[in-house]
């Protein structure tokens, strides 16, 4: 991009301005056009889920119903508390979106690349921990009881979830040998477009916890703690009306978005799919495009149904489960993620084991043997990890639980 | 403790399987279902009779709306024959006994001639702002005059509009035999026999003539405008109602009556401050919601003129006005 | 040490989840509650007034905006104290009637309670939307026989306003057709689920005594073991005829009067089943003719009839003096009574625990306030 | 543990704890109730009429010897023309089911008279009942702890459901408030 513009006689440091405003105006239109389409899409599917029909009234099936909310936010008055601290309610929702829009940076749209960082990864942890700064700032500087509780909420919320969704990217990493998140498209290319994390047993665990993760981080239920409207209002956006409420609601929705993008990217082989090679260039690119935005909605529409099935989990339910449940598994993850490496591509990612052990027998690109015994191995590890800690946690709850079957039966007297 | 007096097997103690194994399956039933939900609503027949449980069950309300049942009983509507014109309500005061906000207000009608009260309502005013629908005045009703209304569209911003008057209380009994035709079919001929009955009592066919309850005729146009100027001088008059005039008076006699009217106005024009609340309530309500005929009259208790009335009619009227005036020395 | 302070905070009067206007003045140590102080009188419209200003017919549509989501059991329970009180005797297919209007409203009371409590839970509304539109087709058959959806008006001393006809009987058998999906996705969507079991069990515990001391009646003392129930301890109307089962809870906690909740609507639904088969036919007529209903006189003297409403006991105590209107008009309102045990309940529960467990008492504030 | 008919309880209380009943009322034999016509309100005594010292005593007996631990209401009835308060309460026994039991406390109207022992520490579902039965009636119960209006605001004066409260041009309901 910036190279055409400077043969347009642009100087270079101007064609490289004008490029990255280019991409930047294009993320963020991108970004928000996502962010309504998912309210709309949301909307319709969970009305669908409960026997009735969504938004159809705004423009054809409802589809300009965001728009029209957009224009009653935005006209609705912006009232601030008396009480409250101005700047910090004024500057909460600017962090929380600015936070958010961040990670938009790098995220791969199909084969197109906004910013191609080689710690790309680590980019999006950095961002994805930001926005719960905003929230405390909201929570703190509406000088409001249920605010004050949201943000307290939000920040606990932040703490426990964050680790185990730092370290259920470590696999993908290993597997890929780098943290650029192009690189980790490609190395999911093989198998013809198919050769997706999520298939390997590893990748399994890995995006199931990732994906648990990252409902925590867009604050989806069963996590939507710190804006749980039926216990404290609206947790730290109580304060908030007119357009500061509609950035904060364009945060959330948005911060939704980037983590379906970035689950698709890591473990569902963003843009990959059968015949995109076959096709190669422009339209190749654009049938990546279309089955990164698919990926993304399946995963989005698994939010929405997880939103209409299950209750709330209070706050130290959350930490407990955050801390005892999730941490375990992604340890034992990173441990069947070691061995999965080991057997499989010690020889790309580090060439003096070769010299130890010498190359593995090349016999054909993919040994179907040391495969088979991978996934066998990955698989054993990690199933076993699951039930041994679902068996604790099982009678760890029922210890503490009020009735066990002694006590029923001495409560039946 | 188990109840004595219940036998044992009467009781039955909510399985909680507290010791069961949980790993998740409970959660997964659950999106199950509401797959299976999502997918029969959106690809599945809309919901349609009360024994399905899946499909879209909403309805998309003013472009489809649901088929009232018979006994819905919204705000009360009073009921005029369609061939005589006569109203069933003889004002024998049931209704405004039992309703149990006490929003009926119902002033009997007078015999001109002899002054005596007559089985006919003068002015029935129902606050459809309190009443609570309940259904008690059309239950109570001997002579099925008064019936509930299917008209559930009722919202106005106008408040005084809610304190409905006779005029637009009335609908004809084909009106309410299209709402509720089995109701009404097993009142029928007990209702008629009544009203021929009451109307033999009603001298001079006496009766609140409405122009919109007959079916055309220029004549009842013309009777209209002076009922409807009447109207307002009846009700402003605070002792007691004055008949209106009736529908197939004579021309001189309407004149005449006119001219009394006109006279007893002007005398007591000052006197009139402590009028009693129907009165009060019912000259704002007359102006606003007039018939369209008499939309020009002017406010206060000076007979209305009708745009339609006979240009001579009109002369003679402003002389015997100009006269009074000018003899109170105005 | 550092210094921590408790902190007051105002749930209500005007909060997503208290039901319409009621308001809990809470202190809060942290996220766990330390003490909870009810407020009431926000929809106080000193209803026992009304009762003695009006005679005994025109209180009966009073009676509906008790608790307006059962205005059927309200009004049955008014008809009988007035039955008892003036001694007027209810022929058969009217009593056959009033039961199952009750059961319907029992039902539809449960599927909507229960809708509310998860929705307060945090489950988006899901089960609530399902029980809505079963509620929808009850309510259009309470239109089609009583004239209105929620304010029925519809019982008379001495029986009903207007008989049910076949077209009544075949919608409700196909209701009944429906029923048991709607129960079995019900308890398919939540009742197992790992996250309500954390959010519902071994919250809000009222122990068999407790529940016995405190006086709370239906559900919230089924669930905490005592198998108390009016339809079986005083059988009134027609309900010693049919053979149905007490759900009674264990521990008392949000779980069991869950379970109990959605027991007593499949016993509901055994009593509509029995209730068509042998309703006896149009002949017996559906009202006392002998009654004059707005002039009635009840002879000097009270009396006291109680029915058991989907919240529990609903009782009327009528003081007569001869004359129209009653000398002393005082409704037993089972969800007032039941809230008394509330403060007690979420000692030491976060605010979230005080949320759902005051969905699970269910309680509806027209009742309450009065 | 045994159901008790309606007038049983009275015989009962009379061997066992004579002092708690109130004998004011003896001299109507239940057979020939007090003339009741137009207006006049009769005051059965069927039931068991309390003194209310008493009340807490008889109530207690009532749980423990015939297993009546249910107390489901608590009402206030005002008898202007007799010029006193009776306050019934309704027991009802938990574990037989069956009709209810009633305890009757009749007081005088005036402040110092009107005055029941609070049945709270022992039931404290009668704890709302009481609170209802002092903000309309103006019935003051010891013992009770938190005995504050519960519908009125604090500061309202009078009892509203009392027969001889203004129903209409009180000092609240004036829009000149004078």
């Amino acid at each position: 991009m910036a190279d055409a513009l400077t043969q347009l006689g642009f100087a270079s440091w101007l064609s490289v301005l004008i490029a990255s405003i280019i991409k930047v105006t294009l993320i963020l239109v991108g970004g928000s056009v996502g962010m309504m389409f998912l309210t709309w899409y949301e909307r319709r599917a969970i009305s669908y889920m409960q026997d009735r029909r969504g938004p159809n009234r705004v423009g054809p099936q409802g589809l300009l119903q965001p728009i029209s909310e957009a224009i009653k936010t935005m006209t609705k008055e912006d009232a601030t508390p008396r009480e409250a601290d101005r700047i910090v309610h004024f500057l909460a929702p600017v962090v929380m979106l600015g936070a958010t829009v961040l990670s938009f940076a790098v995220i791969p749209w199909g084969r197109m690349f906004p910013v191609d960082l080689n710690a790309a990864v680590l980019f999006v942890i950095a961002t994805g921990g930001l926005h719960s700064i905003g929230m405390m700032m909201a929570g703190w500087g509406s000088n409001n009881k249920f605010a004050l509780l949201g943000g307290m909420r939000g920040v606990a919320q932040l703490i426990s979830y964050e680790i185990p969704q730092v370290m259920a990217i470590i696999p993908v990493v290993l597997m890929t040998g780098s943290m650029s998140l192009q690189k980790i498209v490609e190395a999911q290319n093989d198998f013809g477009g198919l050769g997706w994390f999520v298939f390997s047993p590893v990748g399994l665990l890995g995006f199931a916890l990732f994906f648990t993760a990252s409902l925590a981080e867009g604050e989806r239920t069963p996590f939507d703690i710190p804006e749980a409207d039926s216990e404290i209002i609206a947790g730290y956006m109580t304060e908030y009306s007119g357009m500061k409420f509609a950035v904060f609601y364009l945060s959330n929705y948005m911060s939704n978005l980037a983590v379906c993008f970035i689950t698709a990217t890591l473990y569902l082989g963003g843009g990959n799919g059968p015949g995109v090679d076959a096709l190669g260039g422009f339209a190749g690119g654009l049938l990546s495009l279309i089955y990164f935005l698919l990926k993304s909605f399946a995963l989005f529409f698994i939010m929405v149904l997880i939103r209409a099935t299950v209750p709330r989990l209070r706050v130290d339910q959350l930490m407990g489960f955050a801390w005892k449940f999730l941490l375990p598994l992604v340890l034992v993850n990173i441990l069947s993620a070691s061995f999965w490496v080991a057997l499989l591509r010690w020889d790309q990612q580090w060439p003096q084991l070769t010299e130890w052990f010498g190359a593995p027998s090349t016999a054909d690109a993919t040994n179907w043997g040391r495969l088979a015994i991978a996934v066998v191995l990955t698989l054993l590890i990690n199933a076993g990890a699951v039930a041994l800690i679902m068996r604790l946690t099982n009678r760890n709850v029922q210890k503490h639980l009020y009735t066990t079957d002694e006590e029923l039966a001495l409560g039946l007297s | 403790m188990t109840l004595s007096h219940l036998a044992t097997e009467d009781v039955f103690v909510v399985e909680r399987n507290d010791a069961d194994f949980r790993a998740g399956q409970g959660m997964t039933k659950g999106l199950g279902i509401v797959f299976r939900k999502f997918r029969k609503a959106l690809f599945g027949k809309p919901n349609s009779d009360r024994a399905d449980t899946e499909g879209q069950f909403n309805v998309q309300y003013p472009e489809e709306r649901l088929v009232l049942p018979e006994a819905y009983r919204n705000m009360p509507i009073l009921l005029y024959d369609d061939a005589t014109g006569h109203e069933l309500c003889t004002s024998c005061f049931q209704c405004e006994r039992i309703c149990p906000p006490q929003v009926i207000h119902i002033t009997q009608a007078k015999d001109p001639a002899t002054g005596k009260p007559v089985p006919a309502a003068a002015n029935f005013v129902l606050e459809y702002d309190t009443c609570m629908s309940c259904g008690y005045c059309a239950e109570v009703c001997p002579f099925d005059a008064i019936k509930m209304d299917h008209d559930f569209e009722l919202s106005t911003g106008n408040h005084p509009e809610l304190d409905v008057n006779y005029d637009r209380l009335l609908r004809p009994i084909s009106y309410y035999e299209a709402i509720a035709p089995t109701m009404w079919s097993d009142v029928k001929e007990q209702a008629m026999k009544k009203l021929q009955n009451n109307i033999k009592r009603r001298p001079g066919a006496i009766g609140r003539d409405h122009g919109q309850k007959v079916k055309g005729g220029a004549a009842v146009a013309v009777a209209a405008t002076p009922v409807a100027g009447a109207a307002p001088a009846a009700a402003a008059k605070p002792r007691g109602p004055v008949a209106a005039i009736g529908k197939n008076m004579p021309e001189e006699k309407v004149a005449k009556l006119i001219s009394i009217r006109a006279a007893n106005a002007a005398k007591r024009g000052g006197g009139d401050a402590g009028a009693a609340p129907v009165a009060e309530a019912a000259p704002i309500v007359e102006t606003v919601v007039d018939t369209p005929a008499a939309s020009a009259a002017p406010s206060g208790p000076v007979a209305a003129i009708g745009q339609n009335m006979s240009e001579d009619k009109r002369a003679k009227l402003e002389a015997i006005r100009a006269a009074k005036r000018a003899q109170r020395g105005e | 040490m550092l210094k921590t302070e408790e902190l007051q905070i105002n749930i209500g009067p005007q909060h997503p989840s208290t039901h319409g206007v009621f308001r809990m003045l809470v202190t809060v140590d942290g996220e766990t509650l330390v003490d909870l102080k009810p407020v009431f009188g926000y929809l106080h419209r000193n209803h026992e007034q009304l009762g003695e200003v009006n005679t005994y017919l025109q209180n009966m549509p009073f009676t509906d905006r008790l608790d307006y989501f059962n205005s059927m059991v309200n009004n049955h329970a008014y008809a009988r104290a007035v039955e008892t009180l003036a001694g007027v005797e209810v022929p058969e297919r009217a009593q056959y009637i009033r039961v199952i209007m009750d059961e319907l409203s029992r039902i539809l009371n449960h599927a909507t309670a229960m809708g509310f409590m998860l929705g307060d839970m945090g489950a988006w509304q899901t089960a609530l939307l399902w029980g809505m539109r079963e509620r929808e087709k009850i309510l259009d058959m309470f239109e089609y026989v009583s004239g209105a959806r929620m304010m029925c008006n519809y019982c008379r001393f001495g029986g009903v306003v207007r008989d049910i006809d076949d077209w009544f009987i075949t919608e409700l058998k196909k209701l009944m057709q429906g029923l048991p999906h709607y129960f079995d996705d019900f308890e398919g969507l939540l009742l197992n689920s790992e996250i309500l079991l954390a959010r519902a069990r071994n919250i809000g515990v009222l122990p068999k005594e407790l529940a016995l001391a405190y006086s709370v009646t239906g559900p919230v003392l089924r669930g905490s073991g005592v198998a108390y129930d009016i339809r079986k301890a005083e059988p009134y109307a027609v309900y010693d005829r049919f053979k149905f089962k007490v759900p009674v809870g264990t521990v008392g906690d949000v779980y069991d009067r869950f379970l109990v909740r959605i027991a007593e609507m499949r016993e509901s639904y055994k009593i509509l089943e029995q209730a068509i088969e042998q309703l006896p036919d149009a002949t017996g007529g559906f009202i006392n003719p002998k009654v004059k209903q707005q002039s009635l006189k009840a002879p000097a003297g009270e009396a006291y009839a109680r029915v058991e409403s989907p919240k529990g006991e609903l009782g009327f105590y009528l003081v007569s003096d001869g004359s129209g209107s009653a000398y002393r008009y005082k409704v037993r309102a089972p969800s007032f009574i039941n809230l008394s045990s509330l403060a007690d309940m979420c000692k030491g529960y976060s605010i979230a625990d005080v949320v759902v467990i005051l969905g699970s008492i269910d309680i509806v504030m027209g009742e309450v306030d009065r | 543990m045994a159901l008790l008919a309606r007038g049983e309880l009275r015989s009962i209380l009379q061997t066992e704890m004579p002092n708690a009943l109130d004998t004011r009322w003896d001299t109507q034999a239940t057979d020939q109730p007090e003339a009741h016509g137009e207006g006049q309100t009769i005051l059965l005594d069927f039931d068991a009429v309390v003194k209310a010292e008493a009340l807490v005593e008889v109530a207690h007996f009532i749980r423990d010897k015939f297993g009546y631990t249910l107390l489901s209401n608590i009402t206030a009835v005002d008898y202007l023309k007799q010029g006193l308060i009776e306050v019934v309460y309704q027991f009802y026994n938990a574990a037989e089911g069956g009709p209810d039991l009633r305890v009757r406390v009749r007081i005088g109207r005036s402040p110092e008279e009107c005055i029941v022992p609070s049945l709270t520490p022992t039931w404290p579902g009668a704890d709302l009942q009481e609170r209802e039965a002092y903000d309309m009636y103006g019935v003051v119960f010891p013992g009770h702890p938190n005995l504050a209006r519960i519908y009125m605001w604090d500061e309202f004066k009078g009892f509203p459901m009392r027969k001889d409260f203004p129903k209409t041009g009180d000092k609240y309901t004036h829009v000149t408030g004078e």
